[in-house]
């Protein structure tokens, strides 16, 4: 294989995977708080079609970017009013709100399918996806305010003792966590693939969520399951287009087998699953005991 | 300008079912130590919460140094000089020493200042820390130090301390009062609640006295001896509990032999060639201070975990370090773990449907796996009835109950089920002193009958209370037993130290 | 300072009432913000709702129809209530429905040329084995290996489809099928039979209602559904009382698996009957909004899975009387589920007013 | 519930389409959009039409058909291949009622099939790849393996081949048909792979896109694609079903509609080349391009036409034989000389 081939086909890869990593490193503050959503799918889509239409009628990126990330916001903002004022069940909540996203991304981009739009050059996102990486692992080891967070998603009775508002802090993480999601799909409809389509997010943000576990809810290691995940479904696409003789299915399982295999052997040791995922996660706080 | 620090006028706090303070009033002196005496219960636990900014009150008010003292949170507390530490440490176990020193200051202060002052606070208070550690692998009393590190690094006037010793050794309590003395000569306030008469006679200036939410009284402590106020912090004088020896017989039904049992997990403390023995009818005592490998014992007792690393358990002849719970329980054993919600009872179902819990394989419960419910019911208004339990049916949930009465109703259901062998961890914690007494009560009277009991206690008075032999377990090791009649506490103080002999 | 804010304060029983008017009042929310959304999309709102929720079972057929979506929905639903009373999350079920397919439509394909009385019967057992030994596998990596179920049996959906997409494109492609991925149909012996004549819905029902009831058995009045509470609410508890979890966990994802592998298997020989790629409009997942909407009771799983398969007829209707696009009925299911989650909270907690200082 | 079409005109007839996707997606649906919208504009008030979208391809069908008839629809289009049970379900209990079954094989009294011989575009998409492509790579992002795509691929090769015989295909199975962040990342693997002309069988216009950013050329699919990758955009194959649409509604107000199978191809205009692009093929090859389509058209030219060997290197086809419809409709193997195998 020469050279040019490597580098194309990490090209290929890095803009195939750079929404997984900000999905999945929105979702990681969001969990790293205590508070799983596993609403990611239905934000990324909302995120997707309210860049492209806004980009539609605005022209203006900044502007796509922009309100796409606030529709990540107000969606996260649904969730988490439900899940931490009403304390309802972060997972049913969760699933909700990715049906939600599903129906409400269509009804918004039902005329804009098939509008053409200008692409924009991912290299300034997939820079961004492993700059917001480091900031959040600098964020989360390096400053008082990721501390917090951290300790909001260890022990949000001790913190709260300590004086720290749990559901502020993780309000403000669920926010992040969504405004992340809304990005990876604005990044999806503007730049990955520039249109578009119902449904295009096609099953991203689920394996998002298995990057956070992937990772043991540590950030660097996101990207190191989003390249994983990204590079066995490129591999396989090569592999098939150098006219390998197995049946494709099997080729385009890979990717799937692929997250299973590694998700067992990351849990397998269930002392580094206990000692790295938030030890609040799904449980509601309830402060009036 | 009168001394008080604080000036409490009428705090009234109440929760649906009860008053959780009745119209408290009191004063506290700048520049002393102040006792806030009561049962579990009694209210003081709500007290200074609503102190620290936790809760708000329902009613009255609050002045500090003459001012009007409204606060809404915890932080807003520490800003204007009070710091507490908790009974249940408020650490984050997966984080670091430092981490939870940090998380403790409000301003943001630089890595090398902290450091320096960390060291001026432990130089002077005798507080030595390793800041990189994580907290789950430390003991009690270094996890407490951690705690106070933190409030002293705001350099706090009033400093609330709950039931500071109810995890130390005697002399890690030795080594706290030196600390405190030493933090009141510096001008300092300290509150410092607690239920154990002795503490307050020997370091408190001004002691309060609380019962059912309510003030019975404040005043110094030199008007008292410790007599004098468990009468008033009771309110009406129990009976003392005899322990005898006379119904014990001299066989071993249940031992013990070499158990060792390694986890290889930093939350855990490994066990480490654990022997003992158990005479029919007599009450065995496991003291020690948390931490040390009691759960982990109890689970390996009860069968909860069966993966010992080596060593045997024989129970009337037969090997059952292998059996579940329920093929333990076939064998007339009955277990009582620690913690009521979530352990012996699900909260979330009935009293009656808690009876199924553990005794499902017997009393008929069952035909075909389909349960009987009358059955179940009749057993449970019999417990209800026999340990005069306080609720209004077998139909409530177990979490509508206070601790002491779901506590009574499930020893009674065990009870009820005449086990030959009892294994019960901490048998009154956090409960009322009625319920505790009537526990306590019917513990005794179970071993007359001819059942042998293991109790785990961190509580040292009560296992000297009730038990016929006590030993320690101190990091996973368990030491030789003495007669209970006989030892001297200084002895068992040593060993829950880690000083063995 | 006195101030109105409600406190919520938890309930010593949950509230019965409750417990029947929280879904009520989730419709109702659902039934105004459907109609403002209709308004705001310049449609009557009365008539879109009439258009949505009526009329769809306004005639025999209709309702046969809302029988024919409900059914796999029910029925897998009750199948997840064995996972998440045990707080296990299989959100793989359209993976064991799939596989139920399968194992159900392979012996269809199999005996395609035969009539015989016994031919439904293995085929309906072995969609059950099918299903249970898809949700087997979560379950294995979860006890064995402590994997997350979430997570894998979601894997496994993209797994089995992909399965199910070789399998009637390759080996099981029907031979007069002119290549197309399609399977050859069942004997008529290997087809569910209809309840009534000229309505579609199908013996599926039945087999449902039986399975309902029995769950419903065995919920309330077994110790199994005991043991599944109990490891639900609290696994330390369970863990006291002796219950093998690893066990229940086996169990739960294999009865869960196996009613998914039912559904799944009564699709393909109800309605159906061959096997193609794309047997289901995603009963697997729609199922989870079912169980969470009848709040894991049978009973309500059946009111619910009526009221998600309305949501169906009516964007059906929708589309065609008012040219609404088909998404509002998703935003009407997520709609629904938000309001039921948020209400709930009323089963457990009250709220009162009082003053505070 | 028919209240809800308060007809104008008791002659009018109502024509009822079932939709795989939305109609909007510039693929396969977009163009049946267009066709009944064409057949709207053609026959006037004497119809009027009616669509359900995003209808699965399983047991929810067969109410959506349903559903049409019922509610009066007098010939119903049922747009994609796994409707096919579905609409013979229905249209047994309808005699009165017509319907048209899109690339589907099975006819009845009422129900008539229809297709497009989108080969033949393939043919000439082909032909063009073999005097583009400078690599002689050519990069064919398929859907699923079914015939269609199978058919398309090989009619691509023989004409590319034709022209260049070392011509090299690369195939890479997607299986879906919409998921344009994969068949982006599709044609990206078969540009870096060096494949120079980007050939889909997919439904969005990802592949065109990146082939535009890449610098390469591209074959839309479904409709012209020519406004969203302008420089890469050498033709699409158009799927227009408009006159079929019109013709099959106008037999039915006329009374004088008959099943039957239809499968038609540029001689009937049901298959359509967009308009060459100009700037970036040689006039010449335009030529060529335009002489072969009324080759096809006339019937002198078949894409099919012996010999053509399998990859076993049996022969198929004769020589001076053009392959059977038969052999067309189920075809499943590569013709010798495509590396891979159809996944099976």
């Amino acid at each position: 294989m020469s050279i040019e081939l490597i580098i194309g086909i990490l090209q290929i890869i890095l803009i195939a995977t750079t929404p997984l990593v900000f999905a999945g490193i929105g979702e990681l503050v969001t969990e790293k708080s205590g508070v799983l959503n596993l609403g990611v799918e239905g934000m990324m889509l909302v995120g997707a079609v309210t860049a492209f239409v806004t980009l539609v009628i605005t022209g203006s990126y900044f502007l796509a970017f922009f309100i796409s990330i606030f529709s990540g916001v107000v969606m996260s903002g649904l969730f988490a009013i439900l899940v931490l004022f009403l304390m309802s069940n972060q997972i049913a909540t969760g699933l909700a709100l990715t049906i939600f996203g599903i129906g409400l991304s269509s009804m918004l981009g039902k005329e804009y399918i098939g509008t053409p739009i200008d692409g924009l050059s991912p290299w300034f996102f997939v820079i961004f996806s492993f700059v917001i990486v480091f900031i959040i692992s600098y964020f989360f080891y390096k400053t008082k305010a990721g501390l917090i967070l951290r300790a909001v998603g260890e022990s949000h009775n001790s913190a709260h003792a300590l004086g720290y508002s749990v559901v502020k802090i993780r309000f403000l993480s669920i926010l992040f966590g969504g405004s992340m999601c809304a990005l990876a799909g604005s990044y999806i409809s503007i730049c990955y693939a520039p249109m578009w389509q119902e449904g295009m997010t096609a099953g991203r943000g689920w394996i998002a969520l298995a990057l956070v576990v992937f990772a043991t809810w540590k950030p660097e290691r996101v990207l190191i399951g989003a390249y994983i995940f990204g590079g066995v479904t490129i591999l396989q696409m090569n592999l098939q287009a150098l006219g390998l003789r197995f049946p494709g299915q099997f080729f385009s399982m890979a990717p799937y087998l692929a997250t299973i295999v590694v998700l067992v052997l990351i849990s397998s040791n269930k002392l580094r699953i206990k000692l790295s995922a938030p030890a609040s996660l799904t449980i509601p706080f309830y402060k009036g005991r | 300008m009168s001394n008080l620090i604080l000036d409490i006028k009428n705090i009234t706090k109440s929760f649906p079912k009860v008053i959780a303070n009745n119209k408290v009033s009191f004063g506290i002196k700048k520049n002393s130590v102040h006792a806030i005496l009561g049962e579990n219960g009694a209210g003081k636990s709500t007290f200074v919460k609503i102190l620290y900014g936790l809760l708000e009150p329902d009613e009255g008010s609050i002045e500090y140094n003459s001012k009007p003292f409204n606060i809404n949170s915890p932080a807003e507390a520490r800003k204007k000089g009070i710091g507490m530490v908790f009974q249940h440490f408020s650490l984050f176990e997966s984080l670091s020493v430092r981490e939870n020193l940090i998380l403790g200051i409000d301003e943001t202060m630089s890595y090398s200042n902290l450091e320096k002052k960390l060291e001026n606070i432990s130089s002077q208070y005798n507080l030595p820390l390793d800041l990189d550690a994580p907290i789950t692998s430390l003991s009690a009393g270094e996890k407490q130090r951690v705690e106070i590190v933190r409030i002293l690094l705001q350099d706090p006037q009033i400093l609330i301390m709950d039931e500071p010793t109810s995890v130390l050794t005697p002399q890690e309590v030795e080594s706290l009062f030196v600390t405190l003395n030493a933090l009141v000569k510096e001008g300092r306030t300290i509150l410092y609640i607690t239920h154990k008469l002795e503490e307050v006679i020997s370091i408190c200036d001004t002691v309060t006295i609380m019962r059912n939410g309510e003030v019975i009284d404040t005043s110094s402590t030199s008007n008292f001896t410790a007599k004098s106020l468990a009468t008033k912090m009771l309110g009406q004088k129990l009976d003392d509990l005899k322990t005898n020896y006379e119904h014990v017989k001299d066989e071993f039904n249940f031992e013990v032999k070499d158990i060792s049992c390694e986890f290889n997990d930093p939350f855990l403390t490994d066990l480490k060639n654990i022997s003992f023995k158990v005479r029919v009818g007599e009450i065995y005592g496991i003291a020690g201070v948390a931490g040390n490998g009691q759960s982990e014992l109890m689970d390996i007792l009860t069968g909860e975990n069966i993966n010992i690393s080596s060593g045997e358990i024989i129970f009337n002849k037969n090997k059952i370090q292998n059996f579940g719970p329920q093929k333990r329980r076939d064998l007339s054993i009955s277990f009582v773990p620690e913690n009521r919600l979530g352990h012996s009872a699900v909260p979330e179902l009935s009293l009656s449907e808690n009876i199924l819990l553990s005794q499902f394989p017997k009393n008929n419960f069952l035909k075909n796996g389909i349960i009987l419910k009358n059955n179940i019911d009749d057993y449970a208004n019999n417990v209800i009835k026999n340990f005069n339990v306080v609720t209004p049916g077998n139909d409530v949930k177990a979490s509508s109950l206070s601790g002491g009465n779901l506590q009574k109703y499930v020893i009674g259901r065990e009870i009820s089920s005449n086990p030959k062998l009892l294994i019960i961890s901490h048998p009154t914690w956090g409960i009322d002193a009625g319920a505790e007494h009537a526990i306590r009560e019917s513990l005794i009277e179970l071993s007359q009958n001819g059942t042998s009991i293991i109790v785990i206690s961190q509580d040292l008075d009560e296992l000297l209370e009730i038990t016929h032999k006590i030993s320690v377990i101190y990091n996973g090791k368990l030491s030789n037993s003495y007669k209970t009649n006989e030892v001297e506490i200084e002895k068992i103080g040593l060993l829950m130290g880690g000083k063995n002999d | 300072m006195i101030n109105f804010l409600p406190m919520i304060v938890s309930r010593s029983q949950t509230s019965n009432i409750m417990n029947f008017f929280v879904p009520i009042i989730a419709i109702i929310l659902t039934l105004v913000t459907g109609s403002v959304i209709f308004l705001l999309l310049g449609f009557d709102p009365f008539y879109a709702l009439y258009t949505f929720f009526i009329s769809p079972i306004s005639s025999s057929y209709g309702v046969s129809e809302l029988l024919v979506k409900a059914t796999p929905l029910a029925l897998i639903a009750i199948g997840l209530a064995f996972c998440f009373k045990n707080n296990i999350y299989n959100i793989g079920a359209e993976g064991q429905l799939t596989m139920g397919a399968i194992f159900g439509g392979g012996i269809g394909i199999l005996f395609h040329d035969t009539s015989a009385f016994w031919l439904l019967p293995v085929m309906i057992f072995a969609g059950a084995l099918g299903g249970a030994l898809w949700g087997l596998i979560p379950a294995l990596l979860k006890t064995k290996f402590n994997t997350n179920e979430i997570l894998t049996s979601l894997m496994l959906v993209y797994v089995a489809l992909f399965i199910l997409d070789f399998l009637v494109v390759g080996p099981w492609k029907d031979p007069n099928g002119f290549s197309f991925p399609k399977s050859r149909a069942f004997s008529e012996s290997g087809r569910m039979p209809l309840l009534f004549e000229g309505l579609r819905v199908h013996f599926g029902l039945i087999i449902t209602l039986f399975l309902i009831f029995i769950s419903w058995f065995v919920f309330s009045k077994t110790m199994f559904g005991f043991q599944l509470k109990v490891s639900g609410f609290s696994p330390k508890a369970a863990r006291y009382a002796g219950f093998n979890q690893t066990t229940l966990i086996f169990l739960a994802f294999g009865i869960c698996g196996a009613f998914a592998g039912i559904a799944g298997l009564s699709e393909v020989s109800g309605p159906i009957g061959l096997l193609y790629r794309d047997i289901s409009p995603n009963y697997g997942f729609t199922a989870i909004i079912v169980a969470f909407l009848g709040r894991l009771h049978p009973v309500g799983i059946i009111f619910a899975s009526l009221i998600i398969a309305l949501t169906y007829l009516g964007a059906e209707d929708a589309q065609l009387f008012l040219q609404i696009p088909s998404a509002v009925g998703f935003i009407f299911q997520g709609l629904v589920l938000f309001y039921l989650l948020g209400a709930e909270l009323l089963i457990n907690y009250k709220l009162t007013f009082k003053k505070t200082l | 519930m028919i209240f809800a079409f308060g007809s104008a005109n008791a002659d009018q007839k109502k024509v009822g389409f079932i939709y795989i996707g939305p109609p909007g997606d510039h693929g396969w649906t977009y163009m049946h959009d267009v066709g009944r919208k064409y057949m709207e504009s053609q026959l006037g008030d004497s119809i009027t039409s009616t669509y359900i979208e995003n209808v699965p391809e399983n047991a929810d069908a067969v109410r959506a058909i349903r559903k049409l008839a019922d509610s009066g629809h007098d010939l119903i289009f049922t747009t994609s291949f796994n409707y096919m049970d579905q609409t013979h379900e229905v249209a047994k209990d309808f005699p009165d009622i017509k319907f048209e079954h899109a690339t589907g094989y099975m006819q009845a009294d009422n129900v008539a099939t229809y297709s497009a011989r989108f080969y033949e575009g393939r043919m000439i998409e082909g032909h063009i790849a073999g005097h583009m492509s400078k690599t002689g790579t050519i990069g064919y992002i398929a859907s699923f393996p079914i015939p269609e795509v199978v058919r398309g691929i090989n009619a691509f090769y023989l004409a590319a081949a034709k022209v260049n015989p070392d011509i090299k295909m690369k195939i890479i199975w997607v299986f879906t048909w919409y998921d344009p962040g994969k068949e982006a990342d599709a044609a990206n693997t078969l540009i870096n792979q060096g494949a120079d002309i980007i050939v889909q069988h997919t439904d969005t216009y990802a592949p065109c896109q990146a082939a535009q950013k890449a610098g390469v050329y591209a074959f839309g699919q479904a409709s012209n694609q020519e406004e969203f990758c302008p420089d890469a955009h050498l033709t699409s194959i158009e799927d227009i079903w408009g006159p079929y649409y019109a013709a099959r509604a106008k037999a039915v107000v006329d009374g004088t509609w008959s099943s039957g199978d239809t499968w038609d191809g540029m001689d009937k205009g049901m298959v359509v080349m967009s308009p060459y692009n100009t700037k970036l093929m040689p006039s010449s090859l335009i030529q060529e391009a335009v002489n072969m389509e009324v080759g096809i058209k006339d019937g002198t030219l078949h894409p099919f036409t012996g010999p053509i060997y399998n990859q076993a290197g049996e022969l198929v086809v004769p020589e001076g034989e053009v392959a059977p419809d038969g052999m067309l409709l189920g075809m499943n193997f590569y013709v010798q000389g495509i590396d891979g195998e159809v996944p099976q």
